[in-house]
């Protein structure tokens, strides 16, 4: 294991940085849509959103890229690699946030809506207002974690062509042959990546605490 | 204006107002008329509907049957010519509804914005007031409650009573020209109580029209004008306190009076 | 979700997915499209040298040097996409490149979904083993050893059969890849992994502290080849890829390049028609 | 594109062997790793100060760090320390300390909603501390920790498809082989999402049942 190769593997985590962090804001932001559509009192459009969520959630994230990737171009639509990566991720992960948003938008309490309502806030600005940043602290850790969990996830989107991480410490290890030693520095770097996100969320929680104690 | 009125017009007048929930109907055909610049209490057992009564004033709950006039205009729902009930447009609704302002039994301020921020909320989204300017104005609400000093504090740091002290100053901050309160010392503690009940008897002193769904029985007999007694969904008294404690009693009063009340209260009417 | 909802929309997919693939039989011809782009696109994984491979973050091997010479040779430029293995043949289905450079080992039921160009190496098959490990000193010792072998490999039915020849029957370890395989030979739970002898050869030249090839090899004679598609608007792709590959191999330069990357030259057959596996 | 029927079909009886397969290690791993998960959360509530440390350290690492590398770690490394495991083990120990890190983190914060006066109140009543976790602990937390146990236990599912690195001749090892055998990739992808899907549907389902049948259980009681 030279310095050579722990480089190559530094450099590599760029992407799986770059990745993950447009597909979780790009899945939060889909997630609020999907978890209202859940939440809406049209059927079909809970239907939608359901349903959404279940082949998200259910079918590996492996073949959701390959679909990507692979079915667009003969619909018409050539997808390059990054892009294909980041909406596979993307889809993955707003599946997971909106079922996690779901239970956040249930859990603030109507009266706070109610209050808003007799104080004339329209229902856009009851919205924007009260229910989404009080939904968006109580899942804030759960963000904190799917936020993890991509990062790790992101690690497949090499079978559409990105080298991250993970895909440079096997191609590499292809080369070299010295596999165990490679993994563990990639495992490192996870970590030390991991323990980043954690931190800066840690912080969010905090500076969000509203007056109430940990 | 006309001192040779007995009656002034009413505020809120209820027609006819009934109200189901599925197969229940909670509300029976209740007439009630709530007079301007005094106050009403609305009192009963627990499950008489008298709080589903007051969230239909607030158009919170919408009434079945029956008409809610505020002010003369029709709240939600008016007759067309041809005497069919027809929902008014949402812009109607609210610019009706903006006289009324609402107090909840679990205070229901925002938990992620401060006290100040609570107040000026309205003033900034709804009015449309600067930000400098809509402070300004929900800080002389809060000093009206007595927590100017408390502005920057968030609800989960304040005490029940001064919540509720705050959730009025932020109903007040719209100059409502009625005010609802449903229950508004139920979720205190018995210490607590006292300062916001103080707050609502400044407020009935500065002429402000009430209409307060509450328990104590105290404040209702000293402070209320009128008392309105729901059982059933029915209403079944509606006078002032000397009629409806004074002896002879209704026999479902007095009933809910010792059922209901720590006998301190009870001994005041 | 209900189970109806679910079996209905699995119904949908299996139209959908009909419905694509109907779409992409018809398709400008390919040779037509790659001269017109001036592009040629190949797909191969990464992790397979020495066909394939990172070398100081450089994609280098004998896969590169040869394409270079074809695209050359035909005019174009060449466009690698690198992919893991289980990407590269749905991107080639999809049309994401025009060929796989792999390669794969000739066998007949691969030659019922895709057609091969000529072979660029012998695949036939031998061990490698660990460093020093005398138990090992011949292919008929592994009688009885365990063995691994990627799963569902070409090796795989060597291994098989040859083990049928042998007294004591050869324990067969499937990998779902040759690198896992050569972990575990390292690990010792295996005695011996069986792959191409251009890659065991690879392997032990990479890392010679720690593995030894076992010669001679075994099995029946095998190749490898690139792979590319069976339709007919590919046809003439295919045609042209094959008759530039024939050029290069018979003007010496596939020799030389197989000297370079393999340390030997091989004979190979122009095709293989009927392969023995 | 082709697509091949046919090789479905034909593959009937290996698919079969490989869900169960799938089936036994999932099912295993996750109850070891519930029990795990429950014992870490419980020595870092209540257990010494450096017992929690250690705990996290472990919680930390497996959490931040991809479930292949620490199977491939464990299975091709672990002989280099004297650690020898076959297969099907292996693949059960690695997902049980993976998913063991997940759900110790569940059931705490299931401990947290548990208010200390309950646990007090069992003191004072003279159960012992096997009767407090027993019978104040564990019922008290059901409700809480129940959808958040199933939602790992989805995870989990899916996450047995990494098991096909270490030879585990589970559903993904034998679908993906007809792709390197027979070259139908596409028939392999297609059988995957099939197979995920259902599993991942059934279990939701399995577990909404569960979820709702404790909940009745603590109204009713």
């Amino acid at each position: 294991m030279t310095a050579q190769l722990f480089l190559l593997l530094v450099q590599a985590c760029g992407w799986t940085v770059f990745i993950s962090v447009i597909s979780i804001v790009l899945g939060l932001l889909l997630g609020t849509v999907v978890s209202a559509a859940m939440l809406s009192s049209s059927r079909s459009l809970a239907l939608a959103g359901r349903i959404f969520v279940s082949f998200f959630r259910g079918s590996p994230l492996l073949v959701q890229l390959l679909l990507i990737y692979n079915l667009l171009p003969m619909l018409g639509l050539n997808v390059p690699s990054m892009v294909a990566a980041i909406v596979g991720l993307s889809l993955c992960t707003a599946a997971y946030q909106a079922e996690n948003l779901r239970g956040g938008f249930a859990s603030v309490p109507a009266g706070l809506l109610e209050a808003a309502d007799m104080l004339g806030l329209s229902p856009f600005q009851q919205f924007w207002r009260i229910r989404a940043p009080i939904a968006l602290r109580m899942t804030l850790p759960a963000l904190a974690n799917e936020s993890i969990m991509i990062l790790k996830a992101s690690s497949l989107v090499s079978v559409v062509g990105v080298v991250e991480l993970t895909r440079m410490a096997q191609d590499l290890s292809a080369s070299t042959f010295i596999p165990l030693p490679l993994f563990a520095a990639a495992a490192f770097i996870y970590l030390v990546i991991n323990g980043i996100v954690a931190l800066g969320f840690k912080k969010a929680e905090n500076s969000f605490r509203w007056g109430i104690k940990a | 204006m006309n001192p040779a009125s007995t009656a002034p017009a009413p505020a809120i007048s209820v027609r006819g107002l009934s109200k189901r929930f599925g197969q229940t109907e909670v509300l029976h055909g209740i007439d009630l008329d709530i007079e301007a610049g005094r106050v009403t209490c609305l009192i009963g057992p627990s499950g008489s509907g008298k709080s589903t009564f007051l969230r239909c004033m607030a158009f919170l709950e919408e009434a079945t049957t029956g008409t809610i006039l505020v002010n003369g205009e029709p709240l939600g729902f008016a007759q067309d010519e041809s005497g069919q009930r027809v929902r008014l447009s949402p812009q109607r609704i609210r610019e009706v509804r903006s006289q009324v302002g609402m107090c909840f039994q679990q205070f229901n301020l925002w938990p992620h914005m401060t006290a100040l921020g609570n107040v000026s909320e309205a003033l900034k989204t709804v009015r449309k007031l600067s930000r400098a300017e809509a402070e300004e104005r929900a800080m002389a609400q809060l000093k009206k409650v007595g927590l100017e000093a408390r502005a920057d504090f968030y609800p989960s740091q304040l005490s029940g009573g001064q919540q509720q002290r705050v959730a009025i100053a932020r109903a007040l901050a719209l100059e409502p020209k009625i005010m609802l309160f449903d229950e508004p010392t139920s979720s205190l503690d018995p210490e607590l109580t006292g300062e916001v009940l103080n707050v609502m008897r400044s407020l009935a002193a500065d002429g402000m029209t009430m209409v307060v769904v509450s328990h104590e029985i105290g404040f209702a007999a000293s402070v209320a004008n009128r008392i309105a007694f729901l059982d059933h969904g029915r209403l079944l008294l509606n006078g002032t306190p000397e009629d409806v404690f004074g002896k002879p009693r209704h026999a479902r009063l007095d009933q809910f009076l010792d059922t209901y009340l720590d006998r301190g209260a009870a001994m005041l009417v | 979700m209900s189970k109806r909802i679910f079996l209905k929309s699995m119904a949908t997919a299996v139209v959908a997915l009909a419905a694509v693939s109907a779409f992409a039989q018809s398709g400008q011809d390919a040779l037509e499209r790659v001269k017109k782009a001036g592009v040629l696109k190949v797909g191969t994984e990464t992790a397979f040298a020495p066909f394939d491979f990172i070398d100081k973050g450089e994609h280098v091997g004998f896969n590169v040097d040869m394409y270079h010479e074809i695209a050359k040779e035909m005019g174009v430029k060449l466009e690698w996409v690198l992919l893991p293995w289980e990407g590269v043949f749905p991107g080639l289905e999809s049309g994401k490149f025009d060929i796989v450079a792999g390669p794969a080992t000739v066998t007949k039921e691969r030659m019922l979904r895709y057609r091969f160009t000529p072979p660029i190496a012998d695949s036939t098959v031998a061990l490698l083993k660990r460093k020093g490990d005398s138990s090992v000193m011949k292919a008929s010792d592994v009688g009885g050893k365990a063995v691994g072998v990627g799963k569902a490999s070409a090796q795989l039915t060597q291994i098989k059969a040859y083990s049928e020849t042998l007294a004591t029957k050869v324990d067969v370890r499937e990998y779902p890849g040759n690198n896992e395989a050569y972990a575990d030979l390292a690990a010792g739970r295996i005695a011996a992994v069986c792959n191409s002898l251009t890659n065991i050869a690879f392997v032990a030249q990479q890392r010679p502290d720690t593995f030894e090839v076992v010669l001679p090899p075994f099995g029946v004679k095998a190749y490898s080849a690139f792979v590319g598609r069976k339709d007919a608007d590919y046809a003439k792709l295919m045609d042209a890829v094959q008759a530039t590959m024939l050029k290069i191999k018979g003007d010496g330069r596939m020799a030389a390049m197989q000297k370079k990357w393999f340390g030997q030259a091989f004979d190979t057959p122009d095709m293989v028609n009927t392969p023995n596996l | 594109m082709t697509f091949d029927i046919n090789l479905i079909y034909s593959l009937g009886p290996t698919l079969l062997r490989a869900t169960g397969v799938t089936l036994m290690v999932w099912l295993g791993a996750t109850l070891v790793a519930i029990v795990l998960g429950f014992f870490v959360a419980f020595g870092r509530r209540y257990g010494p100060r450096a017992l929690d440390a250690a705990l996290r350290v472990y919680v930390e690492v497996i959490r931040g760090t991809p479930f292949l590398i620490q199977l491939f770690l464990l299975y091709y490394g672990g002989p280099f320390i004297g650690l020898v495991l076959d297969p099907v083990p292996a693949g059960l120990i690695g997902l049980a300390i993976y998913g063991g890190a997940y759900f110790s983190e569940i059931f705490r914060a299931g401990f947290e909603s548990v208010p200390t006066g309950h646990i007090e109140a069992g003191v004072c009543l003279g159960l012992d501390q096997g009767q407090i976790v027993r019978r104040i602990l564990i019922p008290e937390m059901t409700t809480l920790v129940m959808p958040p146990i199933v939602n790992m236990m989805i995870v989990l599912l899916k996450e047995t498809a990494v098991l096909s690195v270490v030879t585990v001749p589970e559903l993904t090892f034998q679908i993906s082989a007809i792709g390197s055998e027979k070259y139908a990739f596409v028939e392999a992808m297609f059988l995957l999402a099939c197979f995920y899907w259902g599993l991942v549907e059934l279990c939701g389902t399995l577990g909404r049942a569960a979820e709702a049948r404790f909940s009745r259980l603590r109204l009713t009681r």
